[in-house]
């Protein structure tokens, strides 16, 4: 059905363009010879529609008081669309291309009325509204990519869950139906684990594996390996999917890797300040360093295996300033290999999964920038386009 | 030379758009108000058409004298004389197309602009695409022959989601009707 | 009832203040003697209430993405609250002090689901919701001041809707009904008539007046005296309920008074840039003149029946320019007695409607811009709290 | 030399408004947590605690540094070193009590900072004042120990709006709670 909308869409946008043309003819004929036939009236045309989502786009959230998604192509700097979402919801992208899901909450009278947390499935051709996937209550935060994930090849749905007391609703995409709620004391941000279910980052400085299958979820938890009040991880950290990897990236700026499974491996932390041959930074308020920080200040080239983080120079407990320089760093080479200074300070970062990867960065003035990621150099930069957390689709 | 007509305009765009619509609840709602209220608001201009008003096209506004017809993103976009809201060409749509999951409304206010090109006066149907949160981009205000609430096809801050599945305004679409 | 409220606020005040002196002198303690105790926790306070709105306040309806209609006190700059409302909503003010209303209209799910047209009542004590008064649909497009008017001292509101056919609810605010719905083709912008119902102004030039007492509405017109198309009257026209005069503004910069009735008559126009001793303006493109302008360009002190008018310079069609100067006509005299010109364009202006009155004006910037109207000078300046309409309350 | 005890403070303020607050369904909800969940997110901070971190008042951050105790409408107040939002002392509330209309959050995320007046670190809780639309005046993000979501009360980008009617955040006020 997708390739069939795929084909539509390309044929109506090949119309459009011969029609674009027409027109440039008649109003080159008209400027030609005054006397001319007048302009002929427009035809009606339905909606634009979209192909299946490509590398090269980004979805940018649009922040706290607009909301919704808006889709951009980097190779054009062109706005394609937008996924229509409630105010402090969360967007997944379905592997399959078929599908933008929303998670979201919706009062019935505005601010006021009764709740309504679901899942809003689009299509992702024609971005209408499928069908609504009800379900039990979701945080309300904005701005985190671990609080909605897809999981067994978009088959399911872990949603985030705090009232004050945190949980996960498990979500089948695939019947369409909430399956169960889990809870999962003291932890957040999810990781889906293929075959298991999904780890968190939790309290105790621990990474907790929950198995989802079981008829009693079960929970356990690695040995703690990072301090959740002094030298946090950033909860916007870099997730691997098909390598099963995460990197963690703490305040200081410590980089752990870790091997996701039943049974998680996390390496030993390395520096990214050593890693780029500059003094490394601590938890001292008093001292000034070059230090990892704004709102999703990581993103992770999966090919590479390279991290781009937002970096900026001050004293410790700054972790929401934006950045004003990025650095690549190789993760398994513990090598910085490239600093780029920008001209805008950042708030977040993210980078497209392409051979020539591009990276798009929000920037304080609410600017889109989009660079390529090798040379640094400036591709497009759309200003009233930035905004929260930036999303790229993952093979 | 061409004396603006409303009135004909009116018609021209209720034949246009009423009699494309038939699957849109529209169609009813503006056939029963057409009997219910002899002065129905899509063409209540005929009295006042009395003054006769010097519309012509050589009496070019600050808007028609430095409009462009290369760029349909930029405000100053000739077909964009009367246009209030963000275009939807930088939105996903185009100058007369909607975006992605936006609906067109079949009604819409209008306007008369002339094309830089060939001198003409058309008529436009600022079309509002519905159905999606504001796309707040590219936000064009322009005001030639704009009006106040008690014409409401000439003025453009009211919300032209009418007939549409939601009501809430994503952006605006300049479509080209004919010749004013 | 209300009485009570505004002592229990006046009181809920000055405890306030008592505490912020107490902690005051126990700073100033702690600052001589570090020694000394420290600091008491805070004790749990209920929200601040609010006296019955007073003429020096002015109502801020912040606009199309953030909705809501902040009250800021002119004698002292500060923002008082907030009353709640959607976006695209319309506030009115109960003359007995005891609500405020809001015409809004809220979808079920957001931007999807279910429409619901109400009425919403907020004591004005406690800002709380009192209760909801459902009704038939209403126009959607924000920025007006005449499309919920309230009548009959209190016991009446008109709502004007456009479906696209346009019609009037009317409501019964005693008693917390809808009552009935009344066609009113070609025309909008609605004025109460003392004892007969509304009046409002037509797409023919005329001035209709419905009587809303008969089971059947009957509604005359007067003979037109304005083209609605060629040089239209400002909808957010100046309007008198107490001596039933209403001061309408054209394009051009003429000025009708209306004496509102069963059968209202109207004035012969003058041109304001005549009483300012200015050339007229007219409604050729290509002539530069002082034009009235902007999004609520005319405010109305009734006492002195002196109206403030946005004026720009400019071409016609240029209708919703900003201001960049306030004329201060005296309307019976047809005199302009003073011109103010403003440091940063404004798109609305409003009066308080006391003795010493004060102008508060909107600016291009999003300021909120509080001036002495008497000499113009700046009394506060409030970033980021500018918006549409702007309301204060009325004898 | 005073070290940050997270774990005390948790203790402290959900005796402070839990035991406040019987009328709002929190509490139950609370109690429910605090049975099922041995690591219920208020209190989660035992075994990170043996770290023991520097968290001395001494070791003043750039935010405590430059702290005034003057005018509780600015960022600098000494309060607000962990505040995220409006202040409510801008929106017609006050830096420790709600805007009318609006409704207190019987729990809140929290910061220690340390008044420039008596050097002493003090315990705060950010209580969101909930049911009406972002204030967005005088908008504030101190960072002092803020954390991130999977240390909940010490972060400051949820909404804390759990026991009100509605979950609409509106402003946020610094109560003080005592000595940290």
């Amino acid at each position: 059905m997708m390739k069939v909308q795929g084909k539509s869409s390309l044929s109506a946008k090949a119309r459009h363009t011969a029609a674009a043309v027409c027109a440039l003819a008649l109003l080159g004929t008209a400027g030609a010879a005054s006397a001319a036939d007048p302009l002929q009236p427009d035809p009606e045309l339905e909606a634009v529609t979209l192909s299946a989502p490509k590398p090269s786009w980004v979805f940018v959230e649009r922040g706290f008081v607009v909301s919704g998604n808006s889709i951009y192509d980097t190779d054009t700097g062109k706005m394609l669309g937008m996924v229509e979402a409630s105010t402090l919801s969360d967007l997944a992208l379905d592997p399959a291309g078929k599908a933008y899901y929303v998670s979201e909450s919706i009062w019935t009278k505005g601010w006021r009325g009764t709740r309504q947390d679901m899942i809003t499935v689009y299509d992702a051709a024609t971005l209408k509204l499928k069908t609504e996937i009800t379900m039990p209550g979701r945080i309300l935060i904005g701005g985190r990519k671990y609080n909605f994930v897809i999981a067994d090849a978009g088959k399911t749905a872990y949603v985030y869950n705090l009232d004050p007391a945190s949980s996960v609703n498990v979500v089948d995409l695939a019947k369409g139906k909430f399956v169960k709620k889990i809870e999962l004391p003291g932890c957040a941000s999810l990781m889906p684990v293929t075959g298991v279910g999904f780890s968190a980052l939790c309290s105790d400085g621990s990474l907790a594996t929950v198995k989802t299958a079981a008829a009693k979820p079960e929970i356990t938890r690695s040995a703690p390996f990072f301090s959740a009040t002094n030298d946090p991880i950033f909860d916007n950290f870099g997730y691997d999917g098909a390598k099963q990897q995460a990197v963690f990236l703490t305040y200081t700026g410590q980089v752990y890797t870790a091997k996701l499974g039943a049974t998680p491996t996390i390496s030993e932390p390395f520096s990214i300040q050593t890693a780029a041959g500059v003094s490394p930074a601590d938890t001292k308020p008093l001292d000034v360093h070059w230090y990892p920080g704004a709102r999703q200040g990581l993103a992770y080239h999966l090919a590479t295996g390279h991290a781009f983080v937002l970096m900026h120079m001050g004293e410790y407990w700054t972790h929401k300033a934006p950045g004003t320089e990025i650095w690549e760093l190789d993760v398994a080479a513990k090598k910085v290999i490239k600093r780029i200074p920008l001209e805008e300070a950042a708030n977040s970062v993210t980078v497209t999964q392409e051979a020539n990867a591009k990276l798009v960065l929000s920037t304080e003035g609410g600017t889109l920038l989009i660079l390529d990621a090798k040379t640094g150099a400036e591709k497009f930069k759309l200003e009233k386009s930035g905004g929260g957390v930036l999303r790229t689709l993952e093979p | 030379m061409k004396t603006f007509n409303p009135d004909a305009m009116g018609e021209k765009l209720l034949r246009r758009f009423a009699g494309r619509t038939s699957r849109r609840s529209i169609l009813s709602r503006l056939g029963l108000a057409l009997v219910a209220a002899p002065a129905f608001p899509l063409l209540p201009v005929s009295r006042a058409n009395a003054a006769k008003p010097d519309r012509s096209p050589e009496a070019k506004t600050n808007f028609a004298r430095n409009a462009q017809s290369a760029d349909d993103t930029k405000c100053t976009y000739w077909r964009y004389c009367a246009i209030d809201g963000s275009l939807c060409s930088c939105c996903g749509g185009a100058v007369n197309r909607c975006p992605p999951g936006a609906e067109h409304s079949p009604v819409s206010w209008v306007g008369t602009c002339i094309n830089p090109d060939d001198g003409r006066a058309y008529l436009i149907a600022y079309r509002d695409c519905c159905g999606k949160a504001y796309c707040n981009k590219c936000d064009c205000d322009g005001t030639d022959r704009e009006t106040q609430l008690y014409v409401p096809q000439l003025n453009n801050d009211v919300i032209w989601c009418f007939g549409t599945t939601s009501m809430e305004y994503h952006c605006s679409t300049a479509v080209l009707v004919g010749t004013a």
